[in-house]
C-alpha cells in the first residue's frame, strides 16, 4: 500500500504536541558551549595584542598609545579564537546571542591597565612574545 | 514542427535557495539542451589563503560551504597535517568521525527537504526539516554552533565531547533513527514520489563514471565510489561499506540519500562505542612545506583540497574542487529529454551547493 | 481597515553567504521556529514583499541583481542585512570579488550579527525590522495627507 | 598521518598532454580535477586522475598566454575546470565542447589570479 506511507506521520503529529519552540515567550535554546557573543573585561587587559593578532577577521582592534579596545561586532564570527588565547582571561564567551542593531558601530573600550614603571623592559613586549 | 524556445532557469528562483543560472532550450515542454551558468556567488576564496595565516585559514575553509563546513575543515586540516606529518590522536580521529557523520545526517535531511518541496510534497519538507533540527540541537551542545562548528583545527579538534553527553547520543540515537526510518520509508515507497522520480533524469554507469560525477549522483548509477572507503579519519576502524545504486534517475539518487542517513547513523553508533580516550589535539609547530591533494568525502560527494605549501605561514595556493562542480557535466547530461516541470527535481537530485561550487 | 495588523511578507536573497545564513532563514520557516506564527510569509516575489532579508556580501556580479531586487520592491520596505558578511563582508572582505556588505549598494535598516545568524536571531531582526516598516508605513501615509490636505486648502 | 595515500606527479609537456590524457581514459582513470597555480612567473596546470583511490596527476608547466588543446574531446565534463582556468587565470584554452568565453565565472577585475596582474594586497573595506 504505497500510498498510505505518510499516514504514520501525520497520526504522530495530530497526536503529538507542537513542534514548535515558542521562542519569543521561551528563551532560545543554548548549551553551555554556545559561542554567543565575545564579552571583554577592560580591568583586566594588558594590551598585548594577541587576540587582535588571532582573531582571522580583523574584528578586534587595539590601540596601545590611546588604550583603546575596539570590536566591531558585525565582523566578529565568534569563533572564539580570541578567548581561547587570550592570556589573561579578559576576553570570554557568552552564550546569549548579540541583538540586531540598527546602526553599525563598533564598541570601544578604554583598558584601565597601567603598565607598571619598572622593570626597564616592557612588559607587553614580553607578553607578545610568550 | 515545433519551434525551439529558450527559457532561463533562475537565478532567484523560488525552488533553489541558491542561485545557479540555466538556460533551457525547449522543444515543446520537453528539454533539449542545457548551458549552466554559474558565477554569482563567486568571492575568491583561494586567494585568501595568500593574506591569512595557514592556521586561520581553517575557519575561512569551513565557510566554503555552510552545510558541509566540518568536512571543509577537516579535509583542510588533514591536508596541512599530512604536509606537516603530524599524527593526530585516535580521540580526534573518533570525534572528527563522529562530526563529520553528523554533518553529513544534517546535509542530507535538509537535501530531502528541499527535494520534497521541489516535488511539491510540503509536508515531507518540513517532517525533514524538524528531524534535521535534533542534529543541530548535538551540533550546539557539543560544539558551540549550529552550522558552523569551528572545532577543526590543524592537528586534532578544539573540543571534547564528554563521556556523559556520548552516552546521551547513544540513547537518543535509536528513537532518532526510528524517525528518519518513517520519515525514509515516505521516500523509499511512497506511490506519488516513485511516480514523480522514477526514470527521471537518467544516467548511466559508465556515463557518470567519464563525466567525473561524484558522491551520489554516481553512486545512485552503480559507481562504487565513496572516499570514506580508504580510511581517513576514524573511517578505516569502522567497517565502512558505500551505499550503490543502479537506476541512475532522481529514485535512485533519492535513494542513495536515504540509506547514507541510516549508514551514518550506524557509523556514529559505532563511533562512540569505540571511542578511545587520550589527548584529542597535538601541537603544530613550525610551517608547512610541500603540496599534496587533500580528499575527503562529503555529502555531495569527493572534495579535493590541493594545498602548496612554500615554508611560511602562508600557504602559496589552495584549490578547493567541491562535489557540485564535478557533478555539473552529469546535470548537463541529464537535463535532455526531461519536462520543463521536472527541471527543478532533476537540479536538486545532484544536490547542488551553489557556494562551494563558486568558492 | 486600519485596525487589523497587516502581515509582512519576505523576500529572502542570497547575494554570496556561505549558505550558512541561507539555511538558517529556511529553518525559521520549518516547524521549529515557524515564523509564520507571527504572520511572516517567505515569497519568491519582490513586488508582493515588504521585508528584504539579504544574505552574504556584494560581489561584482550579482550588485545589479541586488540592485534591481530592492527597486522592485514597493514602498515601504525594509532591508534586513542577515550575518556578518551582509553587514561588513565578514571573513570573505578580503577577498578580490567581496565589494563588501550590503549597505555599499542599498540603504539596510537593520543589521543582524552573527555567523551563522541564528534563526532566533534572524526572528528579533525581523521583528525589529517590522517597528521600522510600521514607522515608514505612517511616515508615508503622514506626508500622503499632508499633500491632500494641502492640495484641499490650496 | 591520518591520510595514507600515495600521490604519483607526472610532469608532462604541452605537446603530449591529449595523448597522454588518452591513455589514462583508456586505462579506466576518471577526471578528478583541473587546477592550477602561480608559481612565480608561469603556471602549473594540474591535470589529477583517480582509478580505484589511486591518485595520478599530470603536471603541466606554462609560459602564460600559451594556449592549452581542451581535452573535453576524451573527458567530456572537462569544461567546467577549462573555463575556469579560462575565467580566473586568463589561460587560452582551445577547443572547449561548451565555450563560456569567459562568462561562466565573472569576477570584478579580470583573470584575477592571473600571474600578469598580481593585484596588490588591497583590502577593500577598511
Amino acid at each position: 500500500m504505497g500510498i498510505f506511507q505518510m499516514t504514520k506521520t501525520v497520526l504522530r503529529n495530530i497526536a503529538g504536541g507542537p513542534a514548535t519552540r515558542q521562542y519569543p515567550a521561551v528563551p532560545a535554546r543554548t548549551s553551555p558551549l554556545t559561542r554567543g557573543h565575545v564579552v571583554f573585561d577592560p580591568s583586566t587587559c594588558r594590551s598585548c595584542n594577541i587576540c587582535s593578532r588571532k582573531c582571522p577577521c580583523e574584528a578586534i582592534r587595539i590601540d596601545k598609545e590611546e588604550k583603546i579596545w575596539e570590536i566591531d561586532r558585525m565582523r566578529c564570527i565568534a569563533c572564539g579564537d580570541c578567548v581561547e588565547s587570550c592570556p589573561f582571561g579578559s576576553v570570554t564567551m557568552e552564550q546569549d546571542y548579540f541583538p540586531p542593531v540598527m546602526e553599525h558601530a563598533v564598541e570601544r573600550y578604554t583598558i584601565t591597565y597601567v603598565k607598571p614603571e619598572k622593570p626597564a623592559k616592557k612588559p607587553v613586549e614580553e607578553d607578545t612574545g610568550a | 514542427m515545433s519551434e525551439r524556445i529558450i527559457v532561463p532557469f533562475g537565478p532567484q528562483h523560488p525552488v533553489l535557495p541558491e542561485p545557479i543560472h540555466i538556460d533551457l532550450v525547449l522543444e515543446d515542454e520537453t528539454v533539449v539542451e542545457a548551458i549552466p551558468s554559474i558565477g554569482y556567488i563567486h568571492r575568491g576564496l583561494e586567494q585568501l589563503v595568500q593574506k591569512r595565516e595557514y592556521t586561520e585559514y581553517v575557519y575561512v575553509a569551513e565557510r566554503i560551504c555552510g552545510i558541509c563546513s566540518f568536512i571543509h575543515a577537516l579535509c583542510y586540516s588533514q591536508g596541512i597535517e599530512h604536509i606537516m606529518e603530524v599524527e593526530v590522536p585516535d580521540r580526534a580521529r573518533y570525534l572528527r568521525t563522529i562530526w563529520s557523520e553528523c554533518s553529513r545526517l544534517h546535509s542530507h535531511l535538509l537535501w530531502l527537504g528541499l527535494f520534497a518541496d521541489s516535488m511539491g510534497f510540503e509536508n515531507l519538507f518540513m517532517r525533514s526539516w524538524q528531524l534535521r533540527e535534533s542534529v543541530l540541537d548535538v551540533f550546539e551542545d557539543t560544539t558551540g554552533g549550529r552550522i558552523i562548528q569551528g572545532t577543526c583545527k590543524i592537528g586534532g579538534v578544539r573540543r571534547d565531547i564528554e563521556q556523559e553527553k556520548l552516552d546521551e547520543m547513544h540513547r537518543t540515537l535509536d528513537p532518532f533513527e526510528e524517525k528518519c526510518r518513517d520519515l525514509g520509508d515516505v521516500f523509499l515507497n511512497d506511490e506519488t514520489v516513485k511516480y514523480r522520480l522514477q526514470g527521471l533524469g537518467v544516467i548511466s554507469k559508465d556515463e557518470a563514471y567519464a563525466l567525473g560525477a561524484a558522491g551520489p549522483t554516481a553512486r545512485a548509477s552503480g559507481v562504487a565510489m565513496d572516499h570514506r572507503e580508504t580510511g581517513y579519519a576514524a573511517y578505516g576502524d569502522l567497517g565502512f561499506k558505500p551505499v550503490v545504486e543502479t537506476a541512475g534517475d532522481c529514485y535512485a539518487r533519492c535513494a542513495v540519500r536515504v540509506k547514507e542517513v541510516y549508514a551514518s547513523i550506524d557509523l556514529i553508533r559505532k563511533a562512540i562505542e569505540g571511542m578511545p580516550d587520550g589527548a584529542i589535539d597535538v601541537k603544530v609547530k613550525g610551517t608547512p612545506n610541500g603540496e599534496f591533494f587533500s580528499r575527503a568525502e562529503q555529502p555531495r560527494g569527493e572534495v579535493v583540497h590541493y594545498l602548496k605549501a612554500n615554508g611560511t605561514k602562508h600557504l602559496a595556493r589552495a584549490r578547493i574542487r567541491t562535489p557540485t562542480l564535478a557533478n555539473i557535466p552529469p546535470l548537463v547530461k541529464m537535463l535532455p529529454g526531461a519536462q520543463l516541470a521536472d527541471v527543478p527535481v532533476v537540479v536538486l537530485s545532484i544536490d547542488p551547493c551553489i557556494s562551494c561550487t563558486e568558492r | 481597515m486600519a485596525f487589523m495588523k497587516r502581515s509582512p511578507w519576505i523576500l529572502h536573497y542570497d547575494a554570496s553567504s556561505c549558505n550558512g545564513c541561507d539555511i538558517e532563514v529556511l529553518a525559521c520557516l520549518t516547524p521549529l521556529y515557524d515564523v509564520e506564527r507571527f504572520g511572516i510569509i517567505n515569497t519568491g516575489n519582490p513586488k508582493h514583499a515588504d521585508v528584504l532579508l539579504i544574505t552574504g556580501g556584494i560581489n561584482a556580479q550579482n550588485r545589479e541583481v541586488v540592485e534591481n531586487i530592492y527597486e522592485q520592491i514597493p514602498e515601504p520596505k525594509v532591508v534586513i542585512a542577515v550575518g556578518a558578511c551582509a553587514a561588513t563582508g565578514g571573513i570573505f572582505r578580503e577577498c578580490y570579488n567581496i565589494i563588501g556588505g550590503i549597505d555599499k549598494v542599498i540603504p539596510v535598516d537593520v543589521y543582524i550579527p552573527g555567523c551563522a545568524a541564528r534563526p532566533e536571531q534572524i526572528i528579533d531582526g525581523v521583528v525589529a525590522a517590522l517597528s521600522i516598516l510600521e514607522e515608514k508605513r505612517a511616515k508615508m501615509n503622514g506626508a500622503a495627507q499632508e499633500t491632500e490636505q494641502a492640495g484641499e486648502s490650496t | 598521518m591520518t591520510v595514507k595515500e600515495e600521490q604519483t606527479i607526472i610532469g608532462v609537456a604541452l605537446e603530449n598532454l591529449l595523448s597522454e590524457v588518452g591513455k589514462l581514459y583508456a586505462d579506466g582513470y576518471r577526471l578528478v580535477q583541473i587546477g592550477c597555480t602561480d608559481i612565480g612567473d608561469s603556471y602549473e596546470v594540474n591535470y589529477s586522475f583517480d582509478k580505484g583511490y589511486q591518485f595520478i596527476n599530470l603536471r603541466l608547466t606554462l609560459r602564460p598566454e600559451t594556449e592549452v588543446p581542451s581535452i573535453t574531446g576524451t573527458y567530456w565534463g572537462a569544461f567546467v575546470y577549462e573555463n575556469e582556468m579560462h575565467d580566473l587565470f586568463g589561460i587560452p584554452v582551445t577547443g572547449i565542447n561548451i565555450d563560456f568565453k569567459g562568462t561562466f565565472i565573472r569576477t570584478a577585475e579580470k583573470y584575477p589570479l592571473s600571474v600578469t596582474k598580481r593585484g596588490g594586497d588591497r583590502c577593500q573595506n577598511v
